[in-house]
């Protein structure tokens, strides 16, 4: 890892902004956080991919179960997030 | 020195920014829609460009996962009651951890000599990977009623997850010096997939929340160690996105249960086992009838309904929003008082009301609705009880001592809809009960909410 | 610059945390706010050193103006903010 | 490949986290002290660390410019007036920038074949250091009262400008790919001087507190290049914290003087020059004496007091101080109201009232004090006008239409002092002199306070 040090930087800020901007995060929401940020984790996603795809049997096996899982983390997480979302409304009140 | 491949590395930067932006969506339901689409728009950024960046070489394994994903995928996100909602995030969790962890021993067999110079990363990532898999799973066996939710407890179990604690990290320093050792490798992943249901069985199911919130953050360690020893820069960034989101979240779980957060983290969370058959106090309390109840209601000018924990277990969300409905038919300005930790996840509450319609900004935070609670003429409380409890404000004594509650004894009148006098989840006597403003109206919160809104219908 | 992309993300996200950290600044600081990031913007001062305390005299040379500019940056603003925020009490009210 | 030298690459991570957490606390007054320690330490470690990262191999020039410089800024620092902030803070800006430009300079003479490498960032740093330089000096002098402070305008000066800046621009673009041509590259340097001098010389003493900000947003651009060019990463940090500091307030500052923030970024502000002579109506005024005002004040249980730029003019803070301590002693609440552009510089009435010794919980933001103001009995308006102007609200021909205002219309009497009915920054006309609970007490603020106060003390 020679980049080790720049990565160390970039998990560290990353950090500070998960901290600041999941603080402002509205208690209304704090569920739909909680799916939304499980949908985000899914980004294991990208290293799946490139093990599923490459040309290493052992590889493809590992890598074909983890896109599976990953997949379902994404899209059951998104869609269950905007659904929940979907319902938060603002009535006309007279 | 790898090639870079700028436009992937710019794809990458480009998806942590829409995280980012997504997750600032959130601060406000007007903004949080639009946040969600940025962060889906990342996530599809970043798959499609790690498709194109050439690395790839074979698409079957790939298409049937994501084909199989997503099929998955949709039914659980489409069928799912909105009740489910923390089995949903437990199993998920495990998903996620998984996808690591098989990554992470992908590294490791096939791409062997690039592994040894990041086993530090590599370990980390296996290890917290498997302790959320299999955490995870036990969570979500406890909240769906597979697994017994009452805390699994025997002689020596703290010694032995310590032991077990202690073992792994010896077998992982071992590894970052003698990384050739695959039988270590391999044992030190079962123990952690094993330290996983050790941690999490002690736990009583109404302590998951804080176990899941916990399994958050961990999954997004485990991703973001991924990331260090995939050297990807995105992985970090979504990584410390839900760690820092695992961990606010507990923290204010753990604050507003009155628990040390030191106590949380170190998974000594049990349900209090406090046995509540002999505390009721002989003093008098004042019952009310539905007829009543809707007598008081006529009269009032302001309404504030206080929704806890049982009204999710009567869904009674729907019929809560037709009372509120009826009244402001009415002419009486009703609001909810919504405590941070009412219900059993946060936000369940809110979640559980704007799904029965009710608009968001008539649902109120503590802070907000707590000065105004003496302009209330009635208050309703539906199901809570700890989120009540004076005794937070007044006994130096009791456990919940110094946690924030709403105030509801402020108001003129209040009216608490439970089915006996028996405690909540913390366990506790609730003084609130024998106030003399206090009239108990006993009963499902589903039934006496109909039977209560039938009596609006009738005149 | 091989680790251009690591400091990349390393600017995008010290932005993030800028900007989430300095809009939660209270406008009652706003004036000690502008001497703080003034001293810290001395910061330069380190790649000033590093020419200072070379053994190439034009390096040297440079490298001294620029050691004394970031220095009265640095000492003074540092000073002049804390002379403002002592400043800055809350009296026992009765 | 450069061997890294991790504790000196530790020591910078942790001086930018402590550069953070300072910042962070000034999100209150109580840990913001503890904060500014935190970055100083942040300094100090980064500093230390150079030194002892084996790179210095001569000392007698480190240590010539450190004590000069030590000197230099405590002598500024002890010895300047608190109204004197802004010069100190725009000449500061420059002494940040000549140094990036210095450090800029060196990298490209003296260790030219990596210089060439990292022609963008080192251009970036050069140039957005030079124009920052003379900007701020420019700053400096017009605030000072050494050059002066009315815009000086020419025609053509647009055309002049954009043809520099795209003169710049193209030979930037030109050294990217010919770094070679030194005379170019000092071609530039010079030019981005001239820009500085340029942007500035057409825009009023008045405006400069947006300068400052926009000064330091350059200043910290150019230590964030710094960084890049030579691999530093506490530089690129410190450097952005720097610049978003300065674009938000740059934002904050053209928001509530109700202007676009493009006019403000494309550098075409100028002091509106509207000939007030003619502005005044004939309608009648209240006028107040100092017995008068003395008089409602002893009645009154609630008293709000709103400074403005006439109070740092007359540098009456102390003697509002004694004015304020005289009314608590007679049981008066008061309260400061302060509006976030009043003054002439973000934060400006805080520092001076803190000055005074004035307790920071009484001074309340717009937003919290402006619902309570129908509860005040009496307003006290003290050299303030745009941030207190009515018309803001109500005239939507105005041109600060639609600026939030402190309403201290809505209180029961204001009592409004200043020299004349002269019109403030905005130079628009304040039809708040004319309403029938206005009552307008001339004369220069700190002599009218200080009659005040000695009624107070006769009896
Ligand atoms: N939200 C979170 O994130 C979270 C996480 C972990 C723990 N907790 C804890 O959970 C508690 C939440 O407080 P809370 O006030 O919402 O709930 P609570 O204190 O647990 O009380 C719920 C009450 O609802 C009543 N109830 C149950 N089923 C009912 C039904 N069908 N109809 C009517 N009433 C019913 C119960 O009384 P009866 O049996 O007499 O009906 C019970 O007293 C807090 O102690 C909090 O610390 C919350
Ligand atoms: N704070 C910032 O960051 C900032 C930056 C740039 C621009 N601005 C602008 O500055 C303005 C600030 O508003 P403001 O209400 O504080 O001030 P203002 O609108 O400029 O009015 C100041 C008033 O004080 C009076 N005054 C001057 N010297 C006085 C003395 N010795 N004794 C008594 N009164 C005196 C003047 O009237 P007489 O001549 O009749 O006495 C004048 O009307 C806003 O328009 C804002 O947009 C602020």
């Amino acid at each position: 890892m020679t980049n080790l040090v720049e990565l160390l930087y970039i998990l560290i800020l990353a950090g500070f902004v998960g901290f600041e901007v999941i603080k402002r995060v509205t208690p209304t929401l704090h569920t739909p956080l909680m799916s939304a940020t499980n949908a985000i984790s899914g980004i294991s996603l990208v290293g799946s991919l490139v093990a599923a795809g490459s040309d290493h049997f052992t590889s493809q096996m590992l890598g074909f179960v983890a896109v599976t899982a990953a997949t379902i983390n994404v899209v059951g997480g998104f869609l269950i997030t905007e659904r929940m979302l979907k319902m938060f409304k603002r009535k006309e009140r007279k | 020195m790898e090639v870079l491949n700028y436009p992937l590395e710019i794809t990458y930067i480009v998806a942590s920014i829409l995280f980012i932006l997504g997750l600032k969506g959130l601060s406000h339901p007007e903004s949080a829609r639009r946040g969600m689409h940025f962060a889906e728009i990342g996530m599809l950024l970043a798959v499609v460009g790690t498709l194109l960046s050439g690395e790839i070489v074979s698409w079957e394994w790939i298409l049937s996962g994501i084909v199989i994903g997503s099929v998955i995928g949709t039914l659980m996100a489409v069928f799912m009651p909105m009740t489910a909602m923390p089995q949903r995030i437990a199993i998920s969790h495990a998903f996620g951890a998984l996808a690591a962890v098989l990554v992470g021993i992908n590294e490791y067999v096939v791409h062997t000599e690039k592994a040894y110079g990041i086993m530090p990363a590599l370990g980390f990532e296996v290890l917290f990977g498997a302790l959320t898999v299999t955490g995870s799973l036990m969570a979500f066996g406890k909240l769906q009623g597979i697994i017994p939710s009452a805390p699994i407890t025997y002689k020596g179990q703290n010694i032995v997850n310590i032991g077990l604690f202690f073992l792994v990290l010896g077998m992982f320093v071992y590894l970052i010096f003698f990384p050739f050792d695959a039988a270590i490798f391999f044992t030190m992943i079962t123990i952690s997939f094993l330290i996983g249901i050790f941690i999490v069985m002690p736990i009583g199911g109404a302590d998951m929340p804080v176990v899941l919130s916990l399994m958050n953050s961990y999954a997004g360690l485990a991703a973001a160690a991924t990331g260090f020893a995939i050297n990807n820069k995105v992985l970090i960034i979504a990584g410390s996105l839900d760690g820092s989101s695992g961990f606010i979240l507990s923290i204010i779980m753990s604050k507003a249960m009155n628990r040390s957060f030191a106590n949380v983290l170190f998974g000594a969370v049990g349900s209090p086992q406090v046995d509540t058959s002999k505390l009721h106090e002989e003093r008098p309390i004042n019952r009310f009838t539905v007829e009543d109840t809707k007598f008081v209601l006529e009269q009032a000018d302001r309404v504030v309904i206080v929704p806890g924990y049982g009204m999710a277990v009567a869904q009674a969300q729907h019929t809560v929003r037709e009372l509120s409905d009826a009244l402001e038919k009415r002419g009486v300005k009703v609001d909810f008082a919504i405590h941070p930790v009412a219900g059993r996840m946060p936000g369940h509450m809110n979640v559980l009301l704007a799904e029965a319609n009710v608009s968001y900004d008539q649902l109120l935070e503590m802070e907000v609705i707590n000065p105004t609670m003496d302009t209330a003429d009635v208050c309703i409380v539906i199901g809570a009880n700890d989120v009540v409890n004076p005794a937070a404000r007044t006994e130096k004594s009791s456990p919940i001592y110094g946690m924030p509650i709403i105030d509801v004894d402020k108001a003129k009148t209040v009216i608490v809809m439970k089915r006996s006098m028996a405690t909540g989840f913390a366990g506790i006597e609730n003084p609130l009960f024998y106030e003399s403003n206090t009239k108990m109206l006993f009963g499902d919160a589903k039934n006496v909410l109909q039977e209560l809104v039938a009596e609006f219908k009738k005149n």
